[in-house]
Protein backbone atom coordinates (compact mmCIF):
# COMPACT_ATOMS: atom_id res chain seq x y z
CA UNK A 1 0.00 0.00 0.00
CA UNK A 2 1.25 3.50 -1.08
CA UNK A 3 -0.17 6.70 0.27
CA UNK A 4 0.85 10.01 -0.19
CA UNK A 5 -0.77 13.12 0.40
CA UNK A 6 1.80 15.70 -0.91
CA UNK A 7 1.94 19.30 -2.46
CA UNK A 8 4.73 18.71 -4.82
CA UNK A 9 3.71 17.54 -8.32
CA UNK A 10 4.43 13.82 -9.37
CA UNK A 11 5.14 11.80 -12.64
CA UNK A 12 2.14 9.98 -13.04
CA UNK A 13 4.22 7.40 -15.66
CA UNK A 14 7.17 7.22 -13.11
CA UNK A 15 4.84 5.94 -10.19
CA UNK A 16 2.86 3.87 -12.56
CA UNK A 17 6.12 1.68 -13.02
CA UNK A 18 7.24 1.59 -9.92
CA UNK A 19 3.70 0.46 -9.05
CA UNK A 20 3.86 -2.18 -11.63
CA UNK A 21 7.32 -3.67 -11.04
CA UNK A 22 6.47 -3.80 -7.35
CA UNK A 23 3.73 -6.25 -7.92
CA UNK A 24 3.84 -10.06 -7.96
CA UNK A 25 1.25 -12.05 -9.86
CA UNK A 26 -1.13 -9.20 -10.58
CA UNK A 27 -2.14 -9.92 -14.31
CA UNK A 28 -3.97 -6.20 -14.25
CA UNK A 29 -3.17 -2.55 -13.26
CA UNK A 30 -6.10 0.14 -13.64
CA UNK A 31 -4.21 3.63 -12.63
CA UNK A 32 -6.55 6.74 -12.61
CA UNK A 33 -5.04 10.22 -12.88
CA UNK A 34 -6.96 13.22 -12.03
CA UNK A 35 -6.22 16.25 -14.20
CA UNK A 36 -7.50 20.22 -13.30
CA UNK A 37 -9.57 20.63 -16.04
CA UNK A 38 -10.79 23.90 -17.48
CA UNK A 39 -14.32 23.72 -18.22
CA UNK A 40 -14.96 27.13 -19.84
CA UNK A 41 -11.60 28.89 -20.44
CA UNK A 42 -11.90 30.83 -17.01
CA UNK A 43 -10.08 29.46 -14.78
CA UNK A 44 -6.76 30.68 -13.62
CA UNK A 45 -5.71 28.02 -10.94
CA UNK A 46 -7.30 25.95 -8.13
CA UNK A 47 -6.23 25.62 -4.61
CA UNK A 48 -7.01 22.47 -2.74
CA UNK A 49 -7.45 22.37 1.28
CA UNK A 50 -7.39 19.14 3.21
CA UNK A 51 -7.16 18.22 6.84
CA UNK A 52 -3.76 17.04 7.63
CA UNK A 53 -4.28 14.10 9.77
CA UNK A 54 -7.62 13.44 9.03
CA UNK A 55 -6.75 13.24 4.89
CA UNK A 56 -4.58 10.51 5.76
CA UNK A 57 -6.50 8.71 8.31
CA UNK A 58 -9.49 8.78 5.65
CA UNK A 59 -7.67 7.40 2.45
CA UNK A 60 -6.19 4.47 4.67
CA UNK A 61 -9.44 3.37 5.84
CA UNK A 62 -10.83 3.57 2.28
CA UNK A 63 -7.73 1.65 0.93
CA UNK A 64 -8.22 -0.54 3.86
CA UNK A 65 -12.16 -0.98 2.60
CA UNK A 66 -11.10 -1.62 -0.93
CA UNK A 67 -8.58 -4.16 -0.20
CA UNK A 68 -11.10 -6.14 2.71
CA UNK A 69 -13.47 -6.12 -0.79
CA UNK A 70 -11.42 -7.23 -3.51
CA UNK A 71 -8.34 -9.35 -3.68
CA UNK A 72 -5.48 -6.68 -4.49
CA UNK A 73 -1.97 -7.00 -5.14
CA UNK A 74 -1.66 -3.36 -4.09
CA UNK A 75 -3.40 -0.07 -3.65
CA UNK A 76 -1.59 3.32 -4.92
CA UNK A 77 -3.16 6.45 -4.07
CA UNK A 78 -1.46 10.07 -4.70
CA UNK A 79 -3.54 12.96 -3.69
CA UNK A 80 -1.93 16.63 -4.04
CA UNK A 81 -2.72 20.05 -2.02
CA UNK A 82 -2.08 23.39 -2.43
CA UNK A 83 -2.51 25.69 -5.36
CA UNK A 84 -2.55 23.68 -8.80
CA UNK A 85 -2.53 24.86 -12.53
CA UNK A 86 -4.89 23.91 -15.16
CA UNK A 87 -3.10 20.99 -16.95
CA UNK A 88 -1.85 19.80 -13.62
CA UNK A 89 -2.44 16.51 -12.04
CA UNK A 90 -4.17 16.69 -9.15
CA UNK A 91 -4.09 12.81 -8.03
CA UNK A 92 -3.62 9.42 -8.75
CA UNK A 93 -5.10 5.88 -7.87
CA UNK A 94 -3.50 2.72 -8.97
CA UNK A 95 -4.89 -0.75 -8.66
CA UNK A 96 -3.16 -4.18 -8.93
CA UNK A 97 -5.44 -7.55 -8.87
CA UNK A 98 -5.20 -11.03 -10.55
CA UNK A 99 -7.84 -9.96 -12.70
CA UNK A 100 -9.31 -7.12 -14.65
CA UNK A 101 -12.81 -6.86 -13.17
CA UNK A 102 -11.22 -6.63 -9.53
CA UNK A 103 -9.00 -4.08 -11.10
CA UNK A 104 -11.05 -1.71 -12.40
CA UNK A 105 -13.82 -2.21 -9.60
CA UNK A 106 -11.64 -1.32 -7.01
CA UNK A 107 -10.22 1.84 -8.92
CA UNK A 108 -13.52 3.42 -9.21
CA UNK A 109 -14.73 2.40 -5.73
CA UNK A 110 -11.61 4.35 -4.49
CA UNK A 111 -12.30 7.33 -6.67
CA UNK A 112 -15.71 7.70 -5.91
CA UNK A 113 -15.22 7.51 -1.95
CA UNK A 114 -11.95 9.74 -2.45
CA UNK A 115 -14.20 12.03 -4.11
CA UNK A 116 -17.05 12.20 -0.78
CA UNK A 117 -15.09 11.57 1.76
CA UNK A 118 -11.46 12.06 1.74
CA UNK A 119 -10.96 15.50 3.50
CA UNK A 120 -9.79 17.37 0.44
CA UNK A 121 -11.90 21.15 -0.31
CA UNK A 122 -11.41 22.51 -3.94
CA UNK A 123 -11.52 26.61 -4.59
CA UNK A 124 -11.48 27.73 -8.10
CA UNK A 125 -9.78 31.12 -9.13
CA UNK A 126 -11.56 32.46 -12.00
CA UNK A 127 -11.55 35.98 -13.73
CA UNK A 128 -14.88 36.77 -11.71
CA UNK A 129 -12.80 36.17 -8.72
CA UNK A 130 -13.18 32.36 -6.27
CA UNK A 131 -15.69 29.80 -5.39
CA UNK A 132 -15.50 26.54 -3.49
CA UNK A 133 -16.37 23.81 -5.64
CA UNK A 134 -19.86 22.36 -4.54
CA UNK A 135 -20.12 18.74 -3.79
CA UNK A 136 -22.11 17.10 -6.61
CA UNK A 137 -25.72 15.56 -5.69
CA UNK A 138 -23.54 12.56 -8.48
CA UNK A 139 -20.77 11.76 -6.16
CA UNK A 140 -23.08 11.09 -3.46
CA UNK A 141 -25.26 9.07 -4.96
CA UNK A 142 -22.57 7.62 -6.91
CA UNK A 143 -21.47 6.17 -2.84
CA UNK A 144 -24.80 3.57 -3.05
CA UNK A 145 -23.57 1.54 -5.93
CA UNK A 146 -20.57 -0.18 -3.58
CA UNK B 1 -11.42 21.47 22.79
CA UNK B 2 -9.43 22.10 19.79
CA UNK B 3 -12.28 23.42 17.36
CA UNK B 4 -11.23 23.37 13.50
CA UNK B 5 -12.95 25.43 10.77
CA UNK B 6 -11.91 24.09 6.38
CA UNK B 7 -12.87 25.42 3.41
CA UNK B 8 -15.65 27.90 3.54
CA UNK B 9 -16.35 27.43 7.09
CA UNK B 10 -13.07 28.85 8.51
CA UNK B 11 -13.23 31.51 5.72
CA UNK B 12 -16.54 32.83 7.70
CA UNK B 13 -15.60 32.52 11.12
CA UNK B 14 -12.18 33.87 9.81
CA UNK B 15 -9.83 31.48 11.40
CA UNK B 16 -8.52 28.06 11.28
CA UNK B 17 -9.09 26.90 14.42
CA UNK B 18 -9.82 27.61 18.14
CA UNK B 19 -9.70 26.20 21.57
CA UNK B 20 -12.87 26.11 22.99
CA UNK B 21 -14.02 25.77 26.62
CA UNK B 22 -17.42 24.41 26.53
CA UNK B 23 -19.89 22.14 28.66
CA UNK B 24 -22.08 21.11 25.67
CA UNK B 25 -22.61 17.53 25.39
CA UNK B 26 -23.18 17.27 21.61
CA UNK B 27 -21.87 18.79 18.47
CA UNK B 28 -25.51 20.46 18.38
CA UNK B 29 -25.47 21.83 21.38
CA UNK B 30 -21.68 23.30 20.26
CA UNK B 31 -23.05 24.89 17.32
CA UNK B 32 -26.13 26.34 19.15
CA UNK B 33 -23.25 27.73 21.63
CA UNK B 34 -21.47 29.23 18.93
CA UNK B 35 -24.07 30.68 16.93
CA UNK B 36 -25.18 32.84 20.00
CA UNK B 37 -21.74 33.99 20.49
CA UNK B 38 -21.34 36.06 17.16
CA UNK B 39 -23.12 37.07 13.50
CA UNK B 40 -19.63 35.29 11.70
CA UNK B 41 -20.70 31.70 13.40
CA UNK B 42 -24.32 32.45 12.81
CA UNK B 43 -23.10 32.94 9.27
CA UNK B 44 -21.15 29.73 8.88
CA UNK B 45 -23.36 27.81 10.98
CA UNK B 46 -26.66 28.64 9.27
CA UNK B 47 -27.05 26.04 6.89
CA UNK B 48 -26.65 22.39 8.89
CA UNK B 49 -27.40 20.71 5.19
CA UNK B 50 -24.13 21.68 3.93
CA UNK B 51 -22.37 21.36 6.77
CA UNK B 52 -20.32 18.25 7.70
CA UNK B 53 -18.66 17.85 11.00
CA UNK B 54 -15.56 15.19 12.28
CA UNK B 55 -14.79 14.20 15.85
CA UNK B 56 -11.13 13.35 16.24
CA UNK B 57 -10.60 13.08 12.50
CA UNK B 58 -13.54 11.05 12.30
CA UNK B 59 -16.92 12.07 10.34
CA UNK B 60 -19.68 12.00 13.32
CA UNK B 61 -23.03 13.32 13.37
CA UNK B 62 -24.91 16.66 14.53
CA UNK B 63 -26.18 14.29 17.46
CA UNK B 64 -23.05 12.83 18.64
CA UNK B 65 -21.98 13.13 21.86
CA UNK B 66 -18.45 15.15 22.57
CA UNK B 67 -17.80 13.44 25.92
CA UNK B 68 -14.01 12.73 25.46
CA UNK B 69 -13.87 14.09 22.08
CA UNK B 70 -10.08 16.40 21.71
CA UNK B 71 -10.93 17.77 18.39
CA UNK B 72 -14.23 18.86 16.47
CA UNK B 73 -13.61 19.76 12.74
CA UNK B 74 -16.07 21.27 10.65
CA UNK B 75 -16.51 21.68 7.24
CA UNK B 76 -18.46 21.90 3.69
CA UNK B 77 -18.71 18.47 1.84
CA UNK B 78 -15.15 17.16 0.96
CA UNK B 79 -14.39 17.64 -2.94
CA UNK B 80 -11.53 15.41 -3.35
CA UNK B 81 -10.34 13.66 -6.20
CA UNK C 1 -6.55 7.86 -31.33
CA UNK C 2 -3.26 5.79 -30.76
CA UNK C 3 -2.96 2.38 -31.56
CA UNK C 4 -0.24 -0.19 -32.01
CA UNK C 5 -0.16 -3.81 -32.12
CA UNK C 6 3.86 -4.50 -32.09
CA UNK C 7 5.81 -7.34 -31.54
CA UNK C 8 8.53 -4.89 -29.17
CA UNK C 9 8.00 -4.13 -25.41
CA UNK C 10 6.56 -0.84 -24.31
CA UNK C 11 6.85 1.68 -21.25
CA UNK C 12 3.38 1.73 -20.25
CA UNK C 13 4.84 4.64 -17.67
CA UNK C 14 6.17 6.70 -20.61
CA UNK C 15 2.74 5.66 -23.18
CA UNK C 16 0.73 7.45 -20.24
CA UNK C 17 2.50 10.27 -19.76
CA UNK C 18 2.94 10.84 -23.76
CA UNK C 19 -0.91 10.45 -24.00
CA UNK C 20 -1.53 12.38 -21.18
CA UNK C 21 0.59 15.58 -22.64
CA UNK C 22 -1.63 14.91 -25.46
CA UNK C 23 -5.00 15.55 -24.24
CA UNK C 24 -6.57 18.78 -23.94
CA UNK C 25 -9.47 19.59 -21.88
CA UNK C 26 -9.47 16.00 -19.96
CA UNK C 27 -9.98 15.88 -16.23
CA UNK C 28 -9.66 12.26 -15.98
CA UNK C 29 -7.20 9.16 -17.40
CA UNK C 30 -8.29 5.71 -17.12
CA UNK C 31 -5.02 3.24 -17.69
CA UNK C 32 -5.31 -0.56 -17.46
CA UNK C 33 -2.42 -2.45 -18.55
CA UNK C 34 -2.33 -6.71 -18.81
CA UNK C 35 0.90 -8.58 -17.38
CA UNK C 36 1.54 -12.40 -18.11
CA UNK C 37 0.68 -13.62 -15.38
CA UNK C 38 2.36 -17.35 -13.43
CA UNK C 39 -0.92 -18.51 -12.13
CA UNK C 40 0.61 -21.85 -10.50
CA UNK C 41 4.10 -21.10 -11.01
CA UNK C 42 4.74 -23.69 -13.55
CA UNK C 43 4.51 -20.75 -16.74
CA UNK C 44 7.84 -20.48 -18.74
CA UNK C 45 6.40 -18.14 -21.46
CA UNK C 46 3.38 -17.23 -23.67
CA UNK C 47 2.84 -17.33 -27.34
CA UNK C 48 0.63 -15.12 -28.53
CA UNK C 49 -0.74 -15.16 -32.03
CA UNK C 50 -2.63 -12.74 -34.18
CA UNK C 51 -4.05 -11.70 -37.59
CA UNK C 52 -2.25 -9.29 -39.01
CA UNK C 53 -4.35 -7.09 -40.73
CA UNK C 54 -7.44 -8.25 -39.31
CA UNK C 55 -6.11 -7.14 -35.89
CA UNK C 56 -5.58 -3.34 -36.58
CA UNK C 57 -9.20 -3.15 -38.12
CA UNK C 58 -10.79 -5.01 -35.53
CA UNK C 59 -9.57 -2.92 -32.64
CA UNK C 60 -9.67 0.45 -35.08
CA UNK C 61 -14.00 -0.80 -34.82
CA UNK C 62 -13.97 -1.44 -31.07
CA UNK C 63 -12.47 2.36 -30.34
CA UNK C 64 -14.44 3.71 -33.01
CA UNK C 65 -18.03 2.39 -30.81
CA UNK C 66 -16.14 3.62 -27.60
CA UNK C 67 -15.62 6.80 -29.09
CA UNK C 68 -19.61 6.86 -30.32
CA UNK C 69 -20.78 5.97 -26.63
CA UNK C 70 -18.58 8.04 -24.59
CA UNK C 71 -17.23 11.69 -25.30
CA UNK C 72 -13.51 10.26 -25.09
CA UNK C 73 -10.67 12.72 -25.58
CA UNK C 74 -8.67 10.87 -26.52
CA UNK C 75 -8.15 6.67 -26.47
CA UNK C 76 -4.54 4.27 -26.55
CA UNK C 77 -4.35 0.57 -27.35
CA UNK C 78 -0.95 -1.27 -27.69
CA UNK C 79 -1.12 -4.90 -27.77
CA UNK C 80 1.75 -7.06 -28.62
CA UNK C 81 2.17 -10.30 -29.98
CA UNK C 82 4.92 -13.10 -30.16
CA UNK C 83 6.67 -14.75 -27.17
CA UNK C 84 6.34 -13.43 -23.86
CA UNK C 85 7.77 -14.03 -20.12
CA UNK C 86 6.17 -14.32 -17.03
CA UNK C 87 5.50 -10.57 -16.17
CA UNK C 88 6.49 -9.00 -19.20
CA UNK C 89 3.46 -6.58 -20.11
CA UNK C 90 1.24 -7.96 -22.75
CA UNK C 91 -1.03 -4.78 -23.95
CA UNK C 92 -2.29 -1.31 -22.47
CA UNK C 93 -5.36 0.64 -23.04
CA UNK C 94 -5.65 4.35 -21.85
CA UNK C 95 -8.79 6.53 -22.30
CA UNK C 96 -9.07 10.42 -21.52
CA UNK C 97 -12.55 12.12 -20.79
CA UNK C 98 -13.58 15.21 -19.14
CA UNK C 99 -15.39 12.94 -16.23
CA UNK C 100 -14.08 9.47 -14.45
CA UNK C 101 -16.97 7.76 -15.16
CA UNK C 102 -16.84 7.83 -19.20
CA UNK C 103 -13.08 7.05 -18.57
CA UNK C 104 -13.21 3.74 -16.65
CA UNK C 105 -16.26 2.90 -18.50
CA UNK C 106 -14.86 3.78 -22.14
CA UNK C 107 -11.74 1.77 -20.76
CA UNK C 108 -13.52 -1.52 -19.25
CA UNK C 109 -15.62 -1.89 -22.79
CA UNK C 110 -11.97 -1.44 -24.82
CA UNK C 111 -10.75 -4.59 -22.27
CA UNK C 112 -14.32 -6.64 -22.63
CA UNK C 113 -14.20 -6.39 -26.38
CA UNK C 114 -10.10 -6.89 -27.03
CA UNK C 115 -10.47 -9.97 -24.91
CA UNK C 116 -13.17 -11.32 -27.33
CA UNK C 117 -13.36 -9.67 -30.31
CA UNK C 118 -9.77 -8.91 -31.08
CA UNK C 119 -7.95 -11.72 -32.94
CA UNK C 120 -5.10 -12.73 -30.75
CA UNK C 121 -4.87 -16.31 -29.07
CA UNK C 122 -2.58 -16.70 -26.49
CA UNK C 123 -0.50 -20.03 -26.13
CA UNK C 124 1.07 -20.92 -22.67
CA UNK C 125 4.37 -22.67 -21.98
CA UNK C 126 4.83 -24.99 -19.20
CA UNK C 127 6.52 -27.95 -17.95
CA UNK C 128 3.96 -30.63 -18.96
CA UNK C 129 4.14 -28.87 -23.10
CA UNK C 130 2.08 -25.98 -24.40
CA UNK C 131 -1.44 -25.12 -24.09
CA UNK C 132 -3.75 -23.10 -25.96
CA UNK C 133 -6.07 -20.60 -23.42
CA UNK C 134 -9.49 -21.48 -23.69
CA UNK C 135 -11.67 -18.60 -23.67
CA UNK C 136 -13.91 -17.66 -20.62
CA UNK C 137 -17.45 -17.67 -20.67
CA UNK C 138 -17.13 -15.24 -18.38
CA UNK C 139 -15.51 -12.78 -20.85
CA UNK C 140 -18.00 -13.42 -23.30
CA UNK C 141 -21.04 -12.78 -21.06
CA UNK C 142 -19.02 -9.64 -20.01
CA UNK C 143 -20.22 -8.34 -23.65
CA UNK C 144 -23.95 -8.37 -22.81
CA UNK C 145 -23.68 -5.41 -19.71
CA UNK C 146 -22.67 -2.68 -23.21
CA UNK D 1 -10.06 -18.09 -52.40
CA UNK D 2 -7.41 -17.63 -49.54
CA UNK D 3 -8.03 -19.64 -46.45
CA UNK D 4 -6.27 -19.12 -43.74
CA UNK D 5 -5.92 -20.88 -40.16
CA UNK D 6 -4.97 -19.89 -36.91
CA UNK D 7 -3.96 -21.47 -33.55
CA UNK D 8 -4.82 -24.55 -32.70
CA UNK D 9 -7.12 -24.53 -36.14
CA UNK D 10 -3.34 -23.71 -37.70
CA UNK D 11 -1.70 -26.47 -35.96
CA UNK D 12 -4.24 -29.40 -36.62
CA UNK D 13 -4.48 -28.86 -40.36
CA UNK D 14 -0.77 -27.89 -40.37
CA UNK D 15 -0.27 -25.03 -42.68
CA UNK D 16 -1.12 -21.31 -41.86
CA UNK D 17 -2.92 -20.50 -45.09
CA UNK D 18 -3.42 -22.16 -48.35
CA UNK D 19 -5.23 -20.83 -52.17
CA UNK D 20 -8.40 -23.00 -52.45
CA UNK D 21 -10.13 -23.34 -55.67
CA UNK D 22 -14.14 -24.03 -54.54
CA UNK D 23 -17.32 -23.64 -55.49
CA UNK D 24 -19.00 -24.16 -52.25
CA UNK D 25 -21.92 -21.33 -52.05
CA UNK D 26 -21.95 -20.85 -48.26
CA UNK D 27 -18.84 -21.27 -45.38
CA UNK D 28 -20.35 -24.20 -44.15
CA UNK D 29 -20.24 -25.63 -47.35
CA UNK D 30 -16.47 -24.98 -47.83
CA UNK D 31 -16.35 -26.59 -44.27
CA UNK D 32 -17.92 -29.47 -45.90
CA UNK D 33 -15.73 -29.67 -48.73
CA UNK D 34 -12.90 -29.51 -46.70
CA UNK D 35 -13.98 -31.97 -43.91
CA UNK D 36 -14.60 -34.66 -46.95
CA UNK D 37 -11.10 -34.21 -48.01
CA UNK D 38 -8.52 -35.17 -44.97
CA UNK D 39 -7.94 -36.39 -41.91
CA UNK D 40 -6.15 -33.30 -40.19
CA UNK D 41 -9.53 -31.42 -41.84
CA UNK D 42 -11.52 -33.44 -40.79
CA UNK D 43 -10.31 -33.44 -36.68
CA UNK D 44 -10.24 -29.54 -37.54
CA UNK D 45 -13.73 -28.44 -38.06
CA UNK D 46 -14.81 -31.31 -35.62
CA UNK D 47 -16.48 -28.89 -33.21
CA UNK D 48 -17.92 -25.77 -34.62
CA UNK D 49 -19.25 -24.64 -31.49
CA UNK D 50 -15.57 -23.55 -30.76
CA UNK D 51 -14.58 -22.08 -33.97
CA UNK D 52 -15.17 -18.76 -35.53
CA UNK D 53 -15.03 -17.46 -39.03
CA UNK D 54 -14.22 -14.22 -40.70
CA UNK D 55 -14.71 -13.24 -44.36
CA UNK D 56 -12.20 -10.66 -46.02
CA UNK D 57 -11.24 -9.61 -42.22
CA UNK D 58 -14.54 -9.22 -40.51
CA UNK D 59 -16.34 -12.05 -38.58
CA UNK D 60 -19.19 -13.47 -39.80
CA UNK D 61 -21.11 -16.91 -39.63
CA UNK D 62 -21.05 -20.30 -41.09
CA UNK D 63 -23.65 -19.81 -43.10
CA UNK D 64 -22.75 -16.44 -44.59
CA UNK D 65 -22.31 -16.77 -48.60
CA UNK D 66 -18.77 -16.71 -50.32
CA UNK D 67 -19.59 -15.08 -53.09
CA UNK D 68 -16.87 -12.16 -53.65
CA UNK D 69 -14.90 -13.04 -50.79
CA UNK D 70 -11.36 -13.31 -51.13
CA UNK D 71 -10.07 -14.11 -47.91
CA UNK D 72 -11.68 -16.74 -45.05
CA UNK D 73 -10.14 -17.51 -41.79
CA UNK D 74 -10.31 -20.09 -39.40
CA UNK D 75 -9.86 -19.74 -36.14
CA UNK D 76 -10.30 -20.99 -32.16
CA UNK D 77 -12.43 -18.11 -29.95
CA UNK D 78 -10.25 -15.19 -29.86
CA UNK D 79 -8.22 -14.60 -26.50
CA UNK D 80 -6.48 -11.59 -26.21
CA UNK D 81 -6.42 -8.35 -23.87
Amino acid sequence: MHLSVQKAAFDAGAELNAFSAGVVGAGAVVSFTGIVRDADGTLSAMEIEHYPGMTEAAIGAIITQAQTRWDLADVLVIHRYGRLEPGAQIMMVATAARHRVAAFEAAEFLMDYLKSRAPFWKKEFGHDGATWVAAKEEDESALTRW
Amino acid sequence: MDVLYFAWVRERIGLPREQIDTTAATVMALIEELKAREERYALAFCDLKSLRVALDQKLSSFDAPLAGVREVAFFPPMTGG
